[in-house]
């Protein structure tokens, strides 16, 4: 019996393993490297940065939902400026590949950081989150139009060589239209899905249970629209795709494989238990290995 | 300020022992020897029932550390609100906990006397820092809650060799009235000298009220704060508080969830 | 303290209380008559019928989900004959108010069907589910176009005075102006949400679970969503608004009317527990007196 | 065919009994006097444990009625397969599980000898029918498994009173084979006469396969079919089978589970 090879290539990024950590529930690494093997994880994305310092959203941030949970944490983050200084000299230091994960409000601040992160040693990608508000549009987000999100992609595609993998909404009626617009922008690859738009409402409180009306859903609720959308985008490019949403067991994981997903980002469920990413490492292995498969590609169904 | 990172375990425990202690509140003794070696008087625990697929509810419950014991011994009083502490509640001797933990800063009680002012199940770290403090230094705990039946614990409470001040909204036990009563007068009997060391937990109304008294009297504070946690372990970002400065925000599970009461914006609405 | 008063209008339909069985988790009526008492719910949205019979997907037709179902049954009906003849004689015998859910893949289906159920004695109202797909446009729902979805509602606005509802698709980019665009064309009130497109996988055999592919989701796992879109939806057009997605229970109902929602539908719960709907009217009703509030609307948030 | 509308019940019936029968299997005894009353043989019920927010598993677990007995007692008798079963196999005595039932269309037997051909977890409604049976009317019960140690309560099976035989796999009981070995010796032995009916539950190929030998000797034919099941009522319209005609579907938990076999696409994949 073959051991598996659980190396993909995600475009020009080579990981020694399909399973990222995603980004905004791993902050920069090291919050969580005495409760996981950072050696072991094929990726950490890190928490989204922009140009400056972001403080986030006023609380309630957080509000659990049935199987699932919804967050207006509010894109807070240290600013690329802290990152590079204090946060990716840890961060390099993993086996883990580095992928930083930038946000902007307009595509020229997608192509200031992308530019840095070019030249900073220890990056090895950079994803493009793309459901941020486009301000000069009226504040829809980049990834719910074609054209914002092919901008954002050329913008960053232009002044770096490192592996571009930009971050899809799920929050639009064609997700494989955006997804065509960034592949035939430069993009290396597409990573799916960010977060679903939401709401809670506090009931006692008559009034809706985060500060910001609205939120973004993440967990187990929402493996099947995610499942749906890697299927139809791994289907309408040719770039690979990258699983994401209510991945908590390698089972989860090797379903998105079946469906198309050359690899996978485990988010929510390392907030419930940090460790379930090298879990699932280990149950793809074993999984493969008792079947007499040799890589993660071959469970996809054609 | 530079600490080395504390030691975090994530381990099913096996519960040892579980027991209603007082009208919808539970005392829960799990067997956590490296949570138990690790924790200090303010830190808590994200707890689960462990089952390996569940998936409703999601996450985990934050719980302070009530306080630890010979054997490994890790013991939480909770009271029951909703759905995550009825499942909690549900465990029996035997079962297994996902522990989470020790987690956050707790309370860094000085060299001179120290107040511990709790309320409600604020109560529930206090016994691990009245515990680890030493008898006969001057120490006092003034703890309150509505009524006697909701005042778990006073045994080890008194055990702990402090003085032990209590008082019940309708008078069931000790003083009528609030805790901050109780405190007016303690602090009178200090005043003069330099003044004790306040470290309180509880409802919000409660945390301002005693630190009008703390601040009046210039008194160091510290007060441990409570907010919807999706992580507890310092990953998510939703356990924000805003900054007195109203500059960004304090993280409860990983700054607190003790702060110094200076460091609290007391103008904002109860987290 | 006063009684609270629980009936509710959309537009020119009255209903006893604000509680209805969503179409296709209650059949015509009949077929839950011995569960549930008939007489306690607002009202019954029958099993979406089309002009001819339609038999239907083949199996596997259902999947459960975190927190929900998945399924592709296919618009399986009676067709509208067997149910004027059939179902429509018993339907209209309980005290609930009688909906007819309808679907078609042309404008002219859904006027047709319209037309015929405006004659019928003991159809207090039409719902019109326009996440249907549309022949003529390639096959994308009605329901993803403003243009197809006012299309539809015009032409059957235009053969029946009956009360018009609205059936809006959660799977767009916006649903407010889908929203708009059927209100403009003669909607009395719309309803959200219909299913979300999801899938699941069965890694045994490695394929999707369903014949189909795809299929719709529903449960407790999409109620945020549900409740995010009757927010936006309420505050953007003049019409009723009426509330669907994951209602187990009181709460969840009551959270919908904070939400902005006039009247709720309980679906995926009917079939996990028959008795759901009349212990949602039980339970508002109880949390309206405990509160000495007079009507559901008192809890609409501003 | 117009029925008067069977009566069904929903509610949340005490667990009276709870035992392994066999490795991975369960006998679970609920009381459920209505639902006990109105039961006939082949029908099942959709079970889930009670717990009043329970979201996920979302959906109940169909399970045939395996018998009834004195004092409302409902018992099935199920195979622990996944999250919805291992959840059930967890209640105790005492504790409560969601019953809905009895549902569907069971078997109906003629008046002349019966041929019961069960497989697997099949057995389990095969049971209610051999009791319902009257013994000493020359009916048969056939009965195959992997091996001895999956065919529980045959206990039960012989004090129904009719001939017995059983197949094991593994050849650890009774006959070395499958049940259809020991069905054609029993059609062999009926020849020439008018024939029993034949009635069977079991896998989908053990179906087809006793299918065969019923066609080729024009006996007629009973089978009890499974497919996923999202409300077991009527509502969903999910639990459908191909017709032979290859127009449209029967739904199985309304117009079923028990289907003749001429009703049936033989030619469809299995269910
Ligand atoms: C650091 C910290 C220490 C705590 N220590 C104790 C303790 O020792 N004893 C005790 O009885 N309680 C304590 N609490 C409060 C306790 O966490 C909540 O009562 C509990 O989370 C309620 O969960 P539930 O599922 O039963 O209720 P639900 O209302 O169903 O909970 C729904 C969600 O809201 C959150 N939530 C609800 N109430 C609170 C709350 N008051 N604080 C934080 N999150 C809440 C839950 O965690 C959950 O995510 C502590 C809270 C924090 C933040
Ligand atoms: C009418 C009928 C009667 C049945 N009677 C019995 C019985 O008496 N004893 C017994 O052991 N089993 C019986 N089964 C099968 C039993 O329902 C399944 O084994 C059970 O649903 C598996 O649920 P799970 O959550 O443990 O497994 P999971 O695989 O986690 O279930 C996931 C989903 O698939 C469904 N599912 C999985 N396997 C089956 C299956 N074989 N049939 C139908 N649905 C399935 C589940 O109901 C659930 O919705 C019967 C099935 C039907 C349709
Ligand atoms: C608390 C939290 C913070 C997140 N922050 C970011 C972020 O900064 N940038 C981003 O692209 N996605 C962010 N996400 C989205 C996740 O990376 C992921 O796409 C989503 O949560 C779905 O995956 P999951 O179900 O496994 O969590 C965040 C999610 C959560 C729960
Ligand atoms: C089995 C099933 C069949 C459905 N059939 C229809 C239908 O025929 N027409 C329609 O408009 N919606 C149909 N729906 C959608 C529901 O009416 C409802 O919009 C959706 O399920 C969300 O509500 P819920 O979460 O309460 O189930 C169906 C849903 C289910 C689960
Ligand atoms: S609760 Fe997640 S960071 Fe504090
Ligand atoms: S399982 Fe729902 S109709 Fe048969």
């Amino acid at each position: 019996m073959k051991t598996p090879n659980l190396a993909v290539e995600i475009g020009p990024l080579r990981l020694e393993n399909p399973v990222l950590l995603a980004s905004g529930t791993c902050g920069y690494g090291a919050e969580l490297a005495d409760l996981v093997d950072l050696d072991a994880v094929g990726g950490i994305v890190a928490k989204g940065i922009s140009l400056e310092p972001m403080p986030g959203n006023p609380p309630p941030r957080t509000v659990e939902t049935p199987c699932g949970l919804l967050n207006a944490i509010g894109l807070e983050n240290v600013g690329l400026q802290a990152f590079l200084d204090e946060k990716l000299p840890r961060l390099r230091r993993f086996r883990a590949r580095v992928i930083v994960n930038i946000l902007g409000s307009r595509p020229e601040d997608y192509a200031a950081l992308a530019e840095r992160l070019d030249g900073a040693g220890g990056v090895d990608a950079v994803e493009v989150n793309i459901s941020c508000p486009n301000v000069k549009a009226g504040g829809a987000a980049f990834g719910t139009d074609p054209a914002a999100a092919a901008a954002v992609t050329r913008a960053v595609r232009r002044v770096t060589r490192l592996p571009v993998i930009v971050k899809l909404s799920p929050n639009v009626t064609d997700v494989t239209e955006i997804a065509r617009a960034v592949e035939a922008a430069g993009a290396d690859a597409v990573s799916l899905i960010n977060t679903l738009l939401g709401m809670a409402v506090d009931l006692e409180a008559r009034r809706p249970a985060l500060s910001t009306v609205f939120g973004g859903l993440s967990g187990p609720a929402v493996k099947p629209v995610a499942l749906r959308m890697v299927w139809q985008v791994s289907r309408a490019v040719g770039i690979p795709v990258i699983g994401i949403g209510g991945i908590a067991s390698a089972r989860d994981a090797l379903e998105f494989l079946v469906a198309g997903a050359a690899a996978v980002q485990v988010g929510t469920a390392t907030l419930v238990r940090p460790g379930t990413a090298v879990e699932v490492i280990r149950g793809i292995r074993d999984y493969l290995a008792a079947r007499g498969l040799s890589a993660p590609a071959d469970l996809r169904c054609p | 300020m530079t600490v080395a990172a504390p030691a975090r375990f994530d381990l099913d425990a096996p519960v040892l022992d579980h027991r209603p202690v007082a009208p919808g509140i539970h005392e829960l003794t799990v067997e956590a020897p490296g949570v138990a070696a690790a924790a200090r008087p303010g830190q808590f625990c994200m707890l689960a029932p462990a089952a390996a697929d569940a998936r409703d509810p999601l996450l985990r419950r934050p719980l302070s550390i009530h306080r630890v014991a010979d054997g490994g011994r890790v013991v939480f009083l909770y009271r029951v609100v909703g759905r995550g502490t009825a499942l909690l509640a549900a465990r029996r001797p035997g079962d297994l906990v996902r522990v989470l933990g020790p987690l956050g800063r707790g309370f860094t009680p000085g060299a001179g006397p120290a107040v511990l002012v709790g309320g409600g199940m604020g109560i529930a770290p206090l016994l691990f820092l009245a515990e680890r403090l030493p008898a006969g230094h001057g120490h006092a705990v003034v703890l309150g809650a509505r009524t006697a039946a909701e005042l778990p614990g006073l045994d080890r409470f008194e055990a702990a060799g402090h003085r032990l001040l209590v008082a019940t909204e309708d008078g069931s036990l000790g003083e009528k009235g609030l805790v901050t009563g109780i405190l007016e007068g303690l602090l009178e009997e200090a005043a003069g000298g330099d003044g004790p060391a306040l470290f309180a937990c509880g409802p919000w109304p409660m945390l301002r009220a005693v630190r009008e008294a703390a601040a009046a009297k210039r008194l160091p504070l510290q007060v441990s704060l409570e907010t919807r946690m999706a992580c507890g372990v310092g990953l998510c970002l939703g356990c924000a508080v805003p900054r007195p400065s109203g500059e960004g925000y304090h993280h409860v599970c990983r700054e607190g969830p003790v702060f110094d009461a200076e460091a609290v914006s007391w103008e904002a609405p109860p987290p």
